[in-house]
């Protein structure tokens, strides 16, 4: 069980933590259910192949008794509270096992209005990471297959939450992946760093599985779906795409909170979290802002301070 | 296909000798959807805006585009004729060829081609516009007015002689506020009693005035024209239908020993009192603090002695809800206390002048109380401490204010001139006594200020000594004022008997409350925010709201009046039509778009977005939006720049518009 | 620079948005004044900078601006009180994202004009135009505009992690 | 003793000469808002320790002694500078006036003694001569202040252009000045004048 | 001089410097109005006035010593004609203090045992060339028109200051003295230093004060183009003429000058600063020039810096 294990101990999670947060999370799900406290529970099942799991909406302690917490939960479950994206809201307060970064979305969401607290019942996990896309799913999550988010997590330990399965995991000693990738970009002279993103931009096929995945494109209509006017041209070409996904990181801008799930779907692996890694570093340089780390009443650009800078203003 | 008209202006000689017009105007008949294009020597004179409106009804035109001069110079104009010659007026718009281009190249074939690219923009836009109509709003005409001081006094005076209905809230049992404790008033020395009290007595008796002292804003609710105000109507423990002011329980009280805020703690009052014999309504109020029957239960000896029975110690907080269609905010001013201020609090005391432990130390208002008539001394000036007449007097000016590191940065206004006057009052009570100021400016801009703090210097004999003190302790009976003359450049050092802070002049406590309340703006220091410095200094920021006096920055007892007049003279301007009309440049909200994340409402400067639940027919909730108030939004369409999902949109320069000028450079 | 900006062979596209109150007020009392400046400016008039949507910016590059200014009150100046304010953190995030993604900053300008500043408009104006000039058509989202998603296929093929596969490769050469 | 802190009381304070000053002047110091005025246009400010602004100052704080310690007052050259354009009226050269008579009355606590000596000199001449002679008075000032080579090279020069006499005949009527001086002597004793 | 119209006639008060080191004061005021033909009677056994240093120390005196002097001039008829701007000041001082303030009014009269002659005209010669004889008759009684001749007019002190004694012009921006040179055909320059005070009678006590506030003066004049200095009184004619060349050591130096201090050292890597003599004359010694009155009668020969050189430059001698 050990052959595959990182030597690096601090970053090899034991396969038995994830079955303890497991079976905390189905106590916790069972009771919340049998006592009514919630309609339902939006958590992990095992998926059909080995090593996998699907997101679920159970509603009974019976199906709760299937819950799972494994390295392969990578689904920010948030996304499914929304009634754009055929939200569960609806059915009374509800139940929703949520790592550290899904727990921001939760927060930014909150502030934007779209759910209540009081609706929720967070079943939170005290997170060792999940796997990274098209990563080895061994028992044990590594350096080699984490996700490259888990790398500079902040979040492992939530706060707010209802509940708490699992414990003081800590996650040290690896590799800043994005950090770094976000700083040879920036250190790109500006038409190298044109080129890098004309590159991946002209692949992208539209397919909008990154606003489809995303707990904060929850609009009704997408700006990027309207004709009158047509502020984004919706074919596949170089233009628009690199239009879409301009408007798309300055939307997120001060609200994302770096559940990479955008760039975890992406069928055509466009780095989508680096743009809003950038963003979000950015309001964090100019405004000291940092997204869903609590429910926030107003967001870094729907608010202002009479100082705030303006040295690129003539 | 639109049917446009262009109309391209020579202005003269202005436009035509740097652009080409036949030119602007033939490329601008080929633009798709003009369907006529003409060029004339003025288009804004009377053939010219004839030439105009012709061509609307010969060409059956939707939409006009006048190349010229700057809209902000003609665009009224030619609306006005567009919308004679049948045509929405937001339909015609201008084309900048003069201000934008004739008059700042020189280059014929480059001015002739940017005014072409201007003519097509505009072209563009109007083909994208829309008809609107202006936004009417219902008015109440019923005014409420917050604050019972000089401002709120004149303020509801004035609305009142003019008609209107009024409802004059104050917090305190009696109407009068701080200038019904003054003495004497700057620059005419006119006692302040005698002038205030017949304007208390005005309102009291005024057919159109409803007053509610004792009483709080609870909750406001709607816009401009349509108010809903909850206030809450603190207990009295006295029943005001039913006392007649005679004042017997307030002989009887036992409790006699309390100082009275009213003498700034220097006099004594009852449990059951009214703050000064001049009160109204004379109707008493038991402060249950000091009340022997509210703390012990023991004693019940007003209501025994009350004839009518009007004490009712059973009396709990009520709540009433006023519909009113305009308030004027006028709850003044506090003074800086020099005490030690609490942890972390932004403002800080005065330690070096004994943080107010010294008994000699007061500050104006108390000085005020000493030297009125009505005062605890009778009028003659004693010091607290001992009761003897104080020979040697110094007088501070600018604590608290001027002092950036004490928190407060601004000048107070008043102080300068209220501590000349004092020095006048001091020098005209006690003949041999000696008064010094310490001053770092004298700032005396009003009529006859300058004047007034000169004879204050010249002929009352008050020692003006330009320089801060820097330390006030006791010395024995004396206070020793450590003070420099920065003329001569010493060292100046006094052995006082009495020391007269002029401190400075803060918001009112919970002025920020209030103001969340009203959803009205407010500065660091907590003062109202006025919508324009220059050009609106009584309105706020969110309209039907008007501030008056010193709630909105230091304020003398003259500009306070005048500008409850002028909030006053809006609320009548307000209420001079039954409908409120309004340019109907507003943001709308597409309901069935918008996701309710309210973005808009956290950005809109004017408080104008509300939320809306969208019910189905049974009643369930679907969901929650955004709505815009039209009678309340200004147009800055910054709601639109922020929305994700563009679910709100501003008229006259939506989306639609804009792209479709982008589209055409 | 100079001596470039003297040839005048290349006239840059240089779109302004503006607020009403104050920058549009400016630039009239430039023409007032008879002050001279490039005839490269387009105006586009807005009821504040708050109202300004990044998008907008976006589209005009696309649409073939070499050079973008946007131009509103001086910070205390608005009309309705806080859209520049707003309007600044918008500007300030657009352009990290901007810069982000290699789009030069030079061709994209931010100034508060007040209306009694037309020497300021004119002075800004005068700026961007011979500095865009100086620098050359903006080509980037022009050149965008006439490719096809499949164009930059093979500059991909040999980045590795990317999906490209020979059936995919002769799919794409099919079309 | 110019910087010396001061103590500020109805003690401390001599209205009385004040009031002398202002008698002397016939001009008001209470009236100066000491905007500078003075200060800034006298050409001798350079050469004086209380600029005449602060001259004004210390007589409002009663602080005559400190005044009249000072030598800023013999530096005055009564170009009337300040009393044209001070904004209030404060006619300063004739405070300066005042202020001169009286420290010359108290025989001067001032140090400034050049001054003094040429105007004892010259009012000297006066008295026994009816009018001036430069002459005498030059050398007399030299030979009293020490300074017995000034202007040794300007004299000779003067002389020889005429512009000093080597002798001077007195009035006629010398005795009515001197009759003058008496009188006025005469009614000071009594009281009748300052 | 025009026939049926009254011949003017004046008293006049010469004072004490005009009888020594402004000798030449006396002499041209006097060859003047002969060749105008204006009468002039000096009035007898005159005393001092006190000049500065009498009401400096002692008001009273100062008053009493003018009093005296206008009751003398009471004796000889036509208003007083004075020519030294300081006697002219302290004689129009006393008539106006004793006017307004009665109590010293008393005092004086019993010093000088007798009635203040308080109404007594006291006149300038500025006043009587430029509005009594008249401007325009000036201009006509020219024989040698002054041309080319760039003229500083300095006022000093004492002939406008303060306003409401001397009466004689406005205190700060007089034209009096210019209005004279223009009507003897001189050319009057613009110059800042008109009215700064030169260290009047300094020049006894501390004549460094002196050498200080008369080179600032020179400078001003020089910087503005002129030609020569022209004055209405002794003290200043003494100061800018006797110790020019005092001055002219004391600060020779570029960077020691008031306008070297200003302008620091541009000014003393440009032109050689400008270190010409600048004659000074009296209002009467050109007014006389014009008149065609013979120079040899001028007390040229008594100043100081040599006005020949300069006058024959410009063909008047």
């Amino acid at each position: 069980m050990n052959a595959k294990a990182n030597k690096n101990q601090s970053s090899c999670i034991e396969p038995s933590y994830y079955q303890a947060v497991t079976q905390a999370i189905r106590t916790q799900a069972v009771q919340v259910l049998k006592d009514g406290t919630v309609a339902g529970v939006v958590g992990y099942l095992p998926g059909r192949r080995k090593g996998t799991a699907r997101p679920a909406l159970i509603t009974t302690p019976e199906e709760a008794e299937k819950l799972i917490f494994s390295p392969a939960c990578v689904n920010n479950l948030s996304v499914y509270l929304t009634k754009s994206k055929k939200g569960v809201l609806k059915q009374g307060r509800i139940g929703i096992v949520a790592k550290g970064c899904d727990m921001r979305a939760l927060a930014g969401l909150m502030g934007e209005s779209q759910i209540k607290r009081e609706d929720l019942f967070i079943i939170a996990v005290d997170c060792a990471g999940v796997y990274g896309s098209r990563a080895e799913r061994s028992e044990s999550v590594t350096e080699a297959n984490i996700a490259r988010k888990c790398h500079e997590c902040t979040v492992h330990h939530p706060e707010g939450a209802d509940f708490v399965a699992g414990a003081a995991t800590e996650l040290s000693g690896l590799t800043p992946l994005e950090a770094e990738e976000m700083a040879r970009i920036e250190a790109l002279p500006q038409a190298e760093r044109w080129a890098f993103w004309k590159e991946h931009f002209s692949r992208c096929i539209r397919c909008m599985a990154c606003r489809q995945v995303c707990p904060f494109c929850y609009c009704e209509q997408c700006l990027c779906d309207k004709n009158r006017p047509q502020a984004v041209e919706n074919s596949p070409r170089p233009a628009g795409n690199t239009a879409w996904h301009i408007v798309r990181a300055m939307h997120l801008a001060g609200r994302c909170g770096g559940c990479a799930e955008c760039e975890r779907v992406c069928p055509m692996d466009i780095p989508l979290n680096l743009l809003n890694r950038r963003m979000a570093k950015e309001l964090k340089e100019l405004y000291d802002y940092e997204a869903g780390l609590a429910p926030a009443e107003k967001g870094p650009l729907n608010q202002y301070k009479e100082d705030d800078d303006q040295s690129f203003i003539k | 296909m639109s049917r446009i008209g262009v109309f391209v202006c020579h202005c003269g000689e202005n436009i035509s000798r740097t652009v080409d017009v036949e030119q602007v105007a033939s490329a601008a008949g080929e633009i798709p959807g003009v369907a006529y294009a003409c060029d004339y020597k003025y288009m804004c004179s009377d053939p010219g805006q004839n030439l105009l409106k012709k061509a609307v009804a010969e060409h059956k035109l939707d939409g006009v585009v006048v190349a010229a001069c700057s809209p902000r110079m003609h665009e009224k104009t030619f609306r006005k004729a567009a919308s004679a010659a049948g045509l929405n007026p937001y339909l015609c718009d201008m084309a900048n060829i003069r201000e934008h281009c004739s008059w700042v190249h020189e280059d014929k074939k480059l001015a002739t081609a940017k005014a072409s690219d201007i003519v097509k923009l505009m072209v563009e836009r109007v083909k994208k516009g829309k008809s609107l109509a202006p936004i009417t709003v219902p008015v109440t005409k019923r005014a409420l007015v917050i604050g019972g001081g000089i401002a709120g006094i004149q303020a509801a005076l004035d609305i009142a002689d003019a008609g209107h209905q009024v409802v004059l809230v104050e917090r305190e049992p009696s109407i009068g506020g701080h200038m019904a404790q003054l003495s004497e008033t700057f620059p005419t020395l006119d006692c302040s009693q005698c002038i205030m009290t017949p304007k208390m007595v005005d309102v009291a008796n005024h057919p159109n005035i409803t007053l509610h002292t004792y009483s709080e804003i609870e909750k406001v609710e709607g816009y401009i024209g349509n108010f809903q105000v909850t206030l809450k109507h603190k207990a009295r423990s006295v029943d005001e239908s039913k006392c007649t002011g005679c004042g017997i329980c307030m002989t009887k009280c036992p409790k006699k020993k309390i100082p009275n805020e009213f003498d700034q703690g220097h006099g004594l009052r009852t449990a059951i009192y009214v703050p000064f014999p001049q009160a109204v309504p004379n109707t008493p109020v038991i402060d249950r603090e000091n009340c022997t029957m509210f703390q012990s239960g023991k004693c019940g000896v007003c209501a025994k002695v009350c004839g009518p029975g009007a004490v009712d110690y059973q009396q709990e907080d009520r709540f009433s809800v006023e519909a009113v269609g305009a308030v004027v905010v006028a709850t003044g001013f506090k003074l800086y206390s020099i005490d030690r201020k609490p942890e972390g609090s932004p403002i800080q005391g005065y330690g070096e002048f004994g943080y107010g432990a010294i008994p000699d130390v007061i500050d104006g208002m108390t000085f005020e109380r000493l030297a009125s008539a009505s005062g605890p001394t009778g009028g003659k000036i004693l010091r607290p401490s001992d009761g003897k007449e104080p020979k040697q007097v110094v007088f501070i000016q600018c604590v608290g204010s001027r002092a950036r590191e004490k928190g407060i940065s601004y000048c107070s206004k008043v102080c300068c001139m209220y501590t000349a006057k004092h020095t006048m009052l001091y020098h005209h009570k006690v003949h041999d006594g000696q008064a010094y100021v310490f001053f770092m400016d004298a700032r005396t801009p009003g009529k006859g200020y300058d004047e007034f703090w000169r004879r204050a210097v010249e002929e009352e004999e008050a020692v003006y000594i330009r320089g801060m003190v820097s330390r006030l302790y006791q010395k024995g009976e004396k206070i020793v004022v450590m003070g420099s003359d920065i003329q001569v450049g010493v060292q100046v050092e006094i052995e006082a008997d009495l020391v007269v802070l002029a401190t400075a002049v803060q918001a009112q406590d919970g002025a920020d409350l209030l103001a969340q309340k009203l959803g009205i703006s407010y500065d660091k220091y907590n003062f109202y925010s006025e919508a324009h410095a220059k050009l609106k200094p009584v309105e706020c920021a969110t309209a039907g709201i008007y501030l008056a006096g010193a709630c909105q920055g230091p304020k003398d007892i003259p500009d306070t009046v005048s500008q409850a007049s002028a909030a006053a003279a809006k609320v009548m301007t307000l209420f001079s039509k039954d409908q409120l009309e309004r340019d109907p440049v507003v943001a709308k909200v597409n309901e069935k778009y918008c996701v309710g994340c309210l973005a808009c409402k956290k950005v809109c400067p004017y408080g104008a977005v509300e939320e809306k639940e969208i019910r189905d027919r049974q009643g369930n909730l679907v969901k929650v939006v955004a709505y815009v108030n039209p009678g309340v939004c200004g147009g800055c369409g910054t709601c639109q720049a922020t929305c994700p999902s563009k679910s709100v949109e501003l008229d006259g320069y939506t989306d639609e518009q804009i792209m479709a000028m982008i589209e055409s450079l | 620079m100079h001596a470039e900006a003297k040839q005048h062979d290349f006239e840059p596209k240089i779109v302004a948005f503006v607020c009403t109150w104050c920058t549009y007020a400016g630039a009239d009392l430039a023409g007032t004044s008879r002050m001279q400046y490039p005839a490269n400016v387009r105006v586009l008039k807005f009821p504040c900078t708050g109202r300004i949507d990044p998008v907008f910016i976006l589209r005009a590059f696309q649409k073939g601006a070499d050079g973008v200014l946007v131009s509103g009150c001086h910070p205390g100046d608005c009309h309705y009180m806080a859209g520049n304010f707003h309007a600044r953190r918008r500007f300030a995030a657009f352009r990290a994202l901007l810069d982000f993604v290699g789009v030069d900053l030079h061709r994209l300008q931010f100034s508060w004009v007040s209306a009694a500043e037309g020497g300021k408009w004119v002075e800004v104006v005068t700026e961007l135009t011979e500095r865009v000039r100086a620098m050359g058509p903006m080509l980037e989202f022009k050149s965008l505009e006439h490719e096809e998603q499949w164009s930059a296929f093979q500059a991909m093929a040999d980045v590795p992690g990317v999906v490209n596969t020979p059936e995919l490769k002769e799919a794409y050469d099919k079309i | 003793m110019k910087n010396k802190l001061m103590h500020l009381s109805n003690e401390t304070m001599n209205v009385g000469f004040v009031k002398k000053v202002e008698a002397l002047s016939g001009s008001s110091v209470r009236r100066c808002f000491q905007c500078g005025k003075c200060s800034a246009g006298c050409p001798m400010s350079a050469f004086m320790e209380h600029p005449p602004n602060r001259i004004v100052r210390l007589l409002q704080l009663g602080q005559g002694q400190r005044v009249l310690a000072g030598r800023s007052i013999w530096y005055c050259a009564s170009c009337e500078t300040c009393t044209t354009r001070c904004p209030n009226k404060v006619d300063l050269a004739a405070i300066m006036d005042a202020l001169r008579k009286l420290s010359w009355d108290a025989d001067g606590p001032s140090k400034e003694s050049y001054v003094q000596l040429a105007n004892r000199l010259f009012i000297e001449n006066i008295r026994t001569y009816g009018r001036q002679y430069e002459l005498r008075l030059g050398a007399a000032f030299n030979m009293k202040s020490g300074q017995f080579l000034k202007d040794l090279m300007l004299g000779p020069k003067l002389i020889s252009k005429g512009k000093l006499k080597m002798f001077h005949s007195k009035n006629k009527n010398i005795g009515e000045i001197e009759a003058i001086f008496k009188r006025i002597e005469e009614m000071r004793k009594k009281g009748e004048a300052l | 001089m025009t026939p049926g119209k009254k011949r003017l006639n004046y008293s006049y008060y010469p004072g004490c410097s005009l009888h020594a080191s402004g000798r030449e004061y006396d002499i041209s005021t006097r060859a003047l109005f002969k060749a105008l033909n204006v009468g002039l009677k000096e009035v007898p056994d005159w005393f001092c006035c006190g000049a500065t240093p009498a009401h400096n120390v002692d008001e009273l005196l100062s008053l009493s010593l003018c009093a005296k002097n206008l009751s003398l001039a009471e004796q000889v008829e036509g208003d007083l004609a004075v020519a030294c701007a300081a006697c002219f000041s302290r004689l129009k001082t006393t008539q106006h203090h004793l006017k307004e303030d009665e109590e010293k009014r008393k005092q004086v009269e019993t010093a000088i045992a007798g009635p203040a002659a308080l109404d007594k005209p006291v006149k300038h010669i500025l006043e009587i060339l430029a509005r009594e004889f008249g401007l325009s008759k000036l201009e006509e009684s020219v024989k040698k028109p002054l041309m080319g001749l760039k003229v500083a007019s300095y006022y000093g002190c004492l002939l406008t200051r303060p306003p409401e004694v001397p009466e004689l012009d406005d205190c700060e921006d007089p034209s009096i003295m210019e209005d004279i040179l223009r009507a003897l055909g001189a050319e009057p320059v613009k110059w800042s230093h008109r009215m700064e005070c030169c260290g009047a009678n300094f020049t006894l006590s501390r004549p460094g004060v002196v050498l200080k506030l008369s080179n600032a003066i020179l400078e001003s004049a020089r910087l503005a183009g002129a030609d020569c200095i022209m004055v209405a009184c002794p003290l200043c004619h003494g100061n800018l003429d006797i110790r020019q060349k005092e001055i002219k050591d004391a600060y020779g130096a570029p960077d020691s000058t008031l306008f070297g201090n200003i302008f620091g050292s541009e000014l003393q890597q440009g032109a050689p600063k400008d270190q010409r003599d600048l004659p000074v004359f009296y209002i009467t010694q050109l007014a006389a020039l014009a008149m065609g009155v013979p120079s040899g009668n001028l007390g040229f020969e008594s100043v100081i810096t040599d006005p020949k050189p300069l006058l024959r430059e410009k063909q008047l001698l």
